[in-house]
């Protein structure tokens, strides 16, 4: 089945990922003005819960995170982390590829630097194992237990912009732990997504648990020509054309899709993996 | 860290057992906060209610640094409340007005000018006023607040110099009922008794009052006679709204605003019917009115009772009210060996608030339970200085200094006379009184008003209609206060003053009692005493009118240092010349006694050989009243010499039952009434500027009856829309069992338009009294959203 | 031996140990707090609920408690509207009912109260209490604290006119039930 | 467990000896004294029968003139009957 439909529809990809991105933090914005200006609760939270209406998610790090350290199970937080397991069950890292503001801020300023540079493409100067990303959730969680206290609160970047903004909105402020978005964007600067590749606890639990994921990018060999473009586009340094599309790690941001100009490469849904 | 349980009670049980001993436990929090040590500790009466309790001002280095009660005082003992323990912060308040603030037209911005600046356009647009337009074309607007002096002041230059009885003040607003009242059942205003009853009654009446809120410090007084007698001593409690003074009560009445006059009818029918009368006292004492010409019988009165049986009343008064509680109330009210009443706005701010005066003192008079020590109908003020400023200083349009009404020739004259000036100075008609003359300025009839130390353009009923002639532009408009207020805000000319304890005077509180306080500290900025002020501008109008009456009006006092010696001086006068041979002579109340006597003095006080004996405990009673004495015509051992009865006897009156004016409808569904909270006073232009008061009670509420809030389904903090047909406002919501279901309860203190409870309220008012009825109107609530983070406000001034 | 009695409120140990101090509290139906840094997430929800501001998430001064909810009760206290219970995920806030609620236990010393000291009659506490009449009563005009009622909310310590030494009140709230000993 | 708040009175002369002696007994905690020779202490014990041998013990000390009881919590042991 041939879905790429040619270079000027699949480069849509970069410019709807950019709006949902945009979306999701235009709702994160939006929330607390909504709840502490106008009182209206219906959206509630950010990402390490957000609720709509009665509807609620629980984000699985946190979740287990709670779990683990406290030793006591709620099923309220179970029920909230059904669906953000399913999804990521079903499309992998997709929370970290289309709605993490880490990640559009990091888009963001690659755009930005590119506008500056003229560069298509950006160059990761230090590159690690890739299994850090493993061995950074088990140290999470490992220490957190140990210390029987939470650990995401310092490493959970996008949950900390949601704090970051609340605080601006609601108490015209910012708090000290700020500084650790900051220091993560500033990693940007060596490495593309560095702290997303190798450090993020929470991209790594969705990796894990979408390691079997349903939606994944595969390549069209005939259509192939080789350029290894895709590689070089690709943010976390996978390499689509040798079945990066499908290594746990890939958050399905689309970005190697858009940029084939060869269209060889597209989104594929498979029923069973 | 969290303290453990057991530590808490290790904690509570070391700090019982010290405070059994007396012990002060060295522990963190028990260190003494405040080692106050003041120069010099300065002598006066509280600034706020209308309780006047004694303290004394802290000062050190010419700065106030505290207030304290003094243990062995007569009215207080030594108690005050918050508001009293720490208005001495509004002396040096960074908000107070420190120079005359000027502004041709309403629409400007204020500029500062100079004083004789201030007083030449002051006395400038008054003659103009006067020349063009008549007298009557300018009014003052006084104050309960104002210290004697002031007010006489006022009203003799208003009178005698301008020639208009355009005189009138805010007690008109409080207790011009309790006035009413008095004059029609006795003969003559204020109290017969005192506090010193409260220590001997065995049963209280209290009605329409939250007493333990809006006279706390007495009200301490009442709940130890029951708590120290709790057998002994009843307490009856009558409100539409459970309050915290029905905490102390036996027995609380909770009936539908307005229908108290039935529930008076009904118990004083019981006292007749069951035989709990004192007929000698009736036979020797009272005679029964239908109205003042028509005198009518016994009998007469007892079949017009029999409208009013309990179980008719029960049927009116409806809440809580079943026949045999109104039995109940009535034996216990009769039978008690002296029963004391006590009301305040819930009865005076009535369409009929004269009459519910003359209701309660029928109880008094037709059971004897009036002479007797402890016996007592007893009205309380709600400011410093209604009565001793206002009430006896002739600070209303009808009368004059010394209880004179202006109407009677003689009176009048005999005023024309003492103060020096042609007979037929003084207008023979009363001026407007409070409702007419915010009425007239609305038509435009007044171009120029003087209104000191209140503030009508928050505290008048239906306040929007009345701030829209406020802001005409042909109306000249002098303040003088010492905080900008919402009146401020519409005024032309804003005067700073000088604050309590920043200059001398008298203030005369509920009992009958002068006080004096001594100037302590010097006024911020440029503010002036009101008293120099009024002469400075008095002395201006004489000449631009070129009128030597005027001047004549305030020679006695030119040249005089303004501090101790003006106010001296105008005290002198109006007590050794126009309270001679009245009912509340204070001829013997001279500033050396009062500085001798720590608790001031009681008139009649005649001799200040009787003031520094304190004066009268209690009037007409022979022995104890040298009035009573002089005025005897028999052996009887009471003497009601009042000026208003010629026969000297005590009036029962025929008062049929009467609702109020705005009764609840299909459109309008709910009663509202407003009252006060024990941290704020009045428009909290003074307590909204203490922060630790303000932090209590930063905004007003509307409080709902559970039952009413589920219906409506209103939960606590819901932002409530309450709306009549004048106005509304937009306030949080306090669902609490106070008010009877079917009422809602707002206070009044705040000056944030949304809350300002008096674009809601009624203007109807009493055709007796002219006392408005603030209590009662008809609303409708709605719930608007849920609870909104609200700031507090205050109104201020731009320059 | 005279000793002191309470520890200082707020004072920091270690980065592990528990901010709830004196007047420094948690929301309404807090799990204990050897539970609460495990349990809650941070996910602001009970911060952007409460209409008053009265629930703030500490920063990261307060170590592994950065981000979970208190409430500084002198400053703004909690006003029992039950909303952030409500919208708990991870069960840190119990959905309790408004008099169930226990965030500590009001004291009132009576050495720095007026009323106690008899040198006024002050009785802020008792009349902003949501509860009057059932957790603070009045003796003779003196309040006091009924053990059984008070649910902690603070707002009587907001209310205070009567400062004391070090930030505290007349009356202070005392975070009791805040851990598992105390619950016991 | 009862807890009990309790006034000693002692003889003033010998306050200092008196709260030393006192703070030394087991389940005895000296919170404070006054001038007059009160001393405050919150007496600990397992039953209410300890508290009372604890009181008698107290009261026979030669300086103390007086023990009286200001508070008494004894829920916990009303609670385990």
């Amino acid at each position: 089945m041939h879905g790429a439909s040619g270079r000027g529809g699949s480069r849509n990809y970069d410019r709807l990922r950019l709006l949902v991105q945009a979306g999701a933090f235009a709702l994160l914005v939006a929330t607390p003005v909504l709840n502490a200006h106008f009182h209206i609760s219906f959206l509630q939270g950010w990402f390490q819960s957000f609720s709509i209406g009665h509807l609620w998610f629980v984000s699985p790090l946190e979740g287990i995170e709670s779990i683990l350290t406290s030793r006591t199970i709620y099923i309220p937080l179970l029920v909230g982390m059904v669906p953000t397991l399913l999804v990521a069950l079903l499309l992998g890292r997709v929370f970290c590829g289309w709605i993490c503001p880490i990640h559009f801020f990091s888009d963001l300023s690659d755009r930005t630097i590119r506008l500056f540079k003229g560069r298509r493409i950006l160059r990761d100067r230090l590159l690690l194992p890739g299994s850090l990303l493993w061995a950074s959730l088990v140290g999470e969680l490992l220490l957190a237990m140990i210390l029987g206290a939470p650990i995401f609160v310092f490493l959970s970047p996008p949950g900390l912009v949601g704090r970051e903004l609340m605080m601006l909105v609601i108490f015209h402020t910012l708090v000290l732990e700020g500084v650790v978005v900051a220091v993560v964007l500033a990693m940007n600067l060596v490495t593309r997504r560095m702290f997303c590749r190798y450090f993020c606890p929470l991209g790594a639990l969705l990796a894990l648990i979408g390691s079997r994921r349903r939606l994944t990018v595969s390549l069209d060999r005939e259509g192939c020509t080789g350029c290894g473009r895709c590689g070089r586009i690709c943010p976390l340094g996978l390499d689509p054309a040798t079945g990066g599309g499908e290594d746990p790690r890939c958050w399905n941001c689309g970005a190697c899709v858009a940029g084939c100009a060869q269209g060889a490469l597209r989104f594929r849904w498979s029923s069973r993996r | 860290m969290g303290l453990s349980r057991r530590e808490f009670i290790k904690r509570t049980a070391a700090l019982t057992a010290a405070s059994c001993a007396g012990v002060s436990l060295t522990l963190p929090q028990a260190e003494e906060a405040q080692a106050f040590d003041a120069d010099e500790w300065v002598r006066g009466s509280c600034r706020l209610c209308g309780v006047g309790c004694r303290v004394e001002l802290g000062v050190k280095n010419g700065r106030p640094v505290a207030l304290r009660g003094v243990p062995d005082s007569k009215t207080n003992f030594g108690y005050l409340c918050m508001k009293g323990m720490l208005f001495y912060k509004l002396m040096g308040h960074p908000d107070r007005l420190t120079k005359p603030l000027y502004r041709k037209s309403k629409k400007d911005k204020f500029k500062e000018i100079s004083w004789d600046e201030a007083l030449d356009i002051a006395a400038r647009e008054f003659a103009k006023a006067v020349k063009t337009h008549g007298s009557d074309s300018v009014a003052y607007y006084g104050s309960g607040q104002a210290l004697t002096e002031e007010t006489y002041l006022f009203q003799k230059v208003m009178r005698g110099g301008l020639r208009t009885n355009n005189v009138e003040g805010n007690p008109r607003l409080c207790m011009a009922s309790a006035v009413g009242g008095y004059l029609t059942s006795f003969g003559a205003d204020e109290p017969i008794g005192s506090y010193a009853d409260i220590e001997q009654a065995t049963c209280f009446f209290l009605i329409g009052s939250n007493m333990a809120e809006a006279h706390p410090v007495l009200f301490r007084r009442v709940m130890r006679r029951k708590l120290d007698n709790k057998d002994a001593v009843k307490v009856i409690n009558a409100d539409p709204r459970i309050s915290p003074t029905s905490r102390v009560a036996d027995l609380h009445l909770q009936f539908e605003p307005g229908t108290d006059l039935a529930l008076l009818n009904a118990m004083a029918y019981v006292i007749i019917e069951e035989g709990l009368y004192d007929e000698k006292f009736i036979g020797q004492y009272t005679t029964f009115r239908m109205g003042k010409k028509e005198e009518v019988s016994f009998e007469e009165y007892r079949s017009f009772l029999r409208d009013y049986t309990p179980e008719r009343a029960a049927a009116i008064c409806k809440g809580n009210i079943t026949p045999d509680k109104i039995r109940t109330a009535a034996r216990w009210f009769a039978k008690s060996n002296a029963t004391m009443s006590m009301w305040t706005m819930g009865i005076n701010q009535r369409k009929r608030g004269v009459w519910a005066n003359n209701l309660i003192h029928n109880l008094h008079i037709i059971t004897g339970q009036l002479m007797k020590p402890g016996a007592d109908s007893f009205s309380l003020t709600g400011q410093p200085n209604a009565c001793g400023g206002v009430r006896e200083g002739g600070g209303l349009c009808h009368i004059l200094p010394g209880h004179r009404l202006v109407k009677k020739d003689k009176l009048r004259h005999q005023v024309e006379d003492l103060w020096g000036i042609p007979r037929g100075r003084i207008p023979a008609k009363p001026g407007y009184h409070t409702m007419a003359m915010f009425t007239a300025v609305n038509q435009g009839k007044i171009k120029a008003i003087w209104i000191n130390c209140t503030s009508p353009a928050q505290s008048l009923p239906n306040a929007d209609l009345y701030r829209k002639g406020m802001a005409r532009e042909d109306l000249f408009m002098v303040v003088t206060d010492i905080f900008p207020t919402k009146t401020t805000e519409l005024a032309n000319l804003v005067l700073p003053t000088a604050f309590h304890f920043e200059k001398t005077g008298v203030y005369g509180c509920t009992e009958r009692r002068s006080q004096l306080t001594w100037k302590a500290v010097d006024p911020p900025g440029e503010a002036k005493p009101e008293v120099w002020i009024v002469r400075e501008w008095a002395l201006r109008l004489a000449k631009e009118l070129d009128d030597p009456v005027i001047a004549k009006c305030v020679a006695p006092f030119v040249g005089k240092e303004e501090q101790y010696e003006l106010p001296e001086a105008i005290w002198n006068e109006y007590t050794q010349k126009l309270t001679k041979g009245r009912d509340n002579d204070l001829r013997g109340a001279t500033y050396r006694v009062l500085r001798q006597r720590p608790d001031g003095v009681q008139w009649p006080a005649p001799t200040e050989e009787w003031a520094l004996k304190g004066g009268t405990y209690k009037k007409f009673v022979r022995g104890m009243d040298p009035l009573a004495d002089e005025h005897a015509k028999d052996e009887k051992p009471y003497q009601f010499y009042g000026p208003a009865h010629p026969d000297k006897k005590l009036w029962i009156w025929l008062r049929p039952h009467k609702g109020p004016e705005e009764m609840p409808d299909a459109e309008f569904p709910f009663y509202l009434s407003t009252g006060r909270v024990i941290d704020q006073w009045h428009t909290a232009s003074m307590t909204g500027r203490i922060p630790e008061l303000m932090r209590a009670n930063p905004y007003a509420y509307v409080e709902v009856n559970p039952r009413d809030a589920k219906r409506l389904g209103i939960s606590p903090g819901d932002m409530i829309l309450v709306e009549s047909r004048r106005g509304r406002n937009l306030l949080p919501a306090k669902v609490y069992e106070g008010p009877v279901e079917g009422m809602v309860f707002v206070y009044w203190y705040d000056q944030h338009e949304d809350r300002l409870i008096n674009r809601v309220t009624k203007d109807a008012f009493d055709p007796g009294s002219k006392e408005p009825e603030f209590k009662i109107c008809a609303c409708r609530i709605k719930r608007v959203s849920g609870p909104k983070v609200l700031k507090p406000y205050l109104a201020s001034i731009t320059t | 031996m005279v000793m002191a009695l309470t520890p200082a409120a707020g004072v920091q140990g270690s980065l592990l140990d528990s901010p709830v101090g004196v007047n420094l509290l948690r929301p309404p139906g807090a799990v204990e707090e050897e539970l609460f840094p495990a349990k809650c997430i941070r996910c602001g929800r009970c911060v952007e609920v409460c209409p008053y501001r009265s629930i703030v998430p500490l920063d990261a001064r307060y170590g592994v408690h950065a981000g979970t909810p208190a409430v500084f009760v002198a400053k703004i206290p909690c006003y029992l509207c039950m909303k952030c219970v409500e919208v708990c995920p991870t069960g840190t806030l119990r959905r309790i009912a408004l008099k169930e609620t226990r965030m500590g236990l009001a004291e009132i010393d009576k050495h720095v109260c007026v009323t106690w000291r008899d040198e006024g009659l002050c009785r802020t506490c008792y009349n902003v209490c949501p509860l009057k009449e059932e957790a603070i009563k009045l003796d003779e005009l003196r309040p006091y604290i009924v053990e059984e009622a008070c649910t902690g909310c603070g707002i009587c310590v907001h209310g205070c006119p009567v400062a004391g030494e070090r930030g505290r009140k007349a009356v202070n709230i005392h975070p009791i039930y805040s851990t598992r000993q105390g619950r016991g | 467990m009862p807890i009990g708040g309790f006034v000693i009175t002692v003889t003033p002369s010998k306050g200092q000896q008196a709260v030393r002696a006192l703070s030394a007994l087991d389940g005895v905690e000296v919170y404070g004294s006054g001038g007059d020779g009160e001393v405050i202490a919150v007496l600990e014990t397992g039953t209410s029968k300890d508290m009372e041998r604890l009181v008698d013990r107290i009261s026979a000390m030669d300086f103390v003139a007086s023990v009286s009881l200001a508070y008494l919590n004894a829920e916990d042991e009303m609670l385990q009957q």
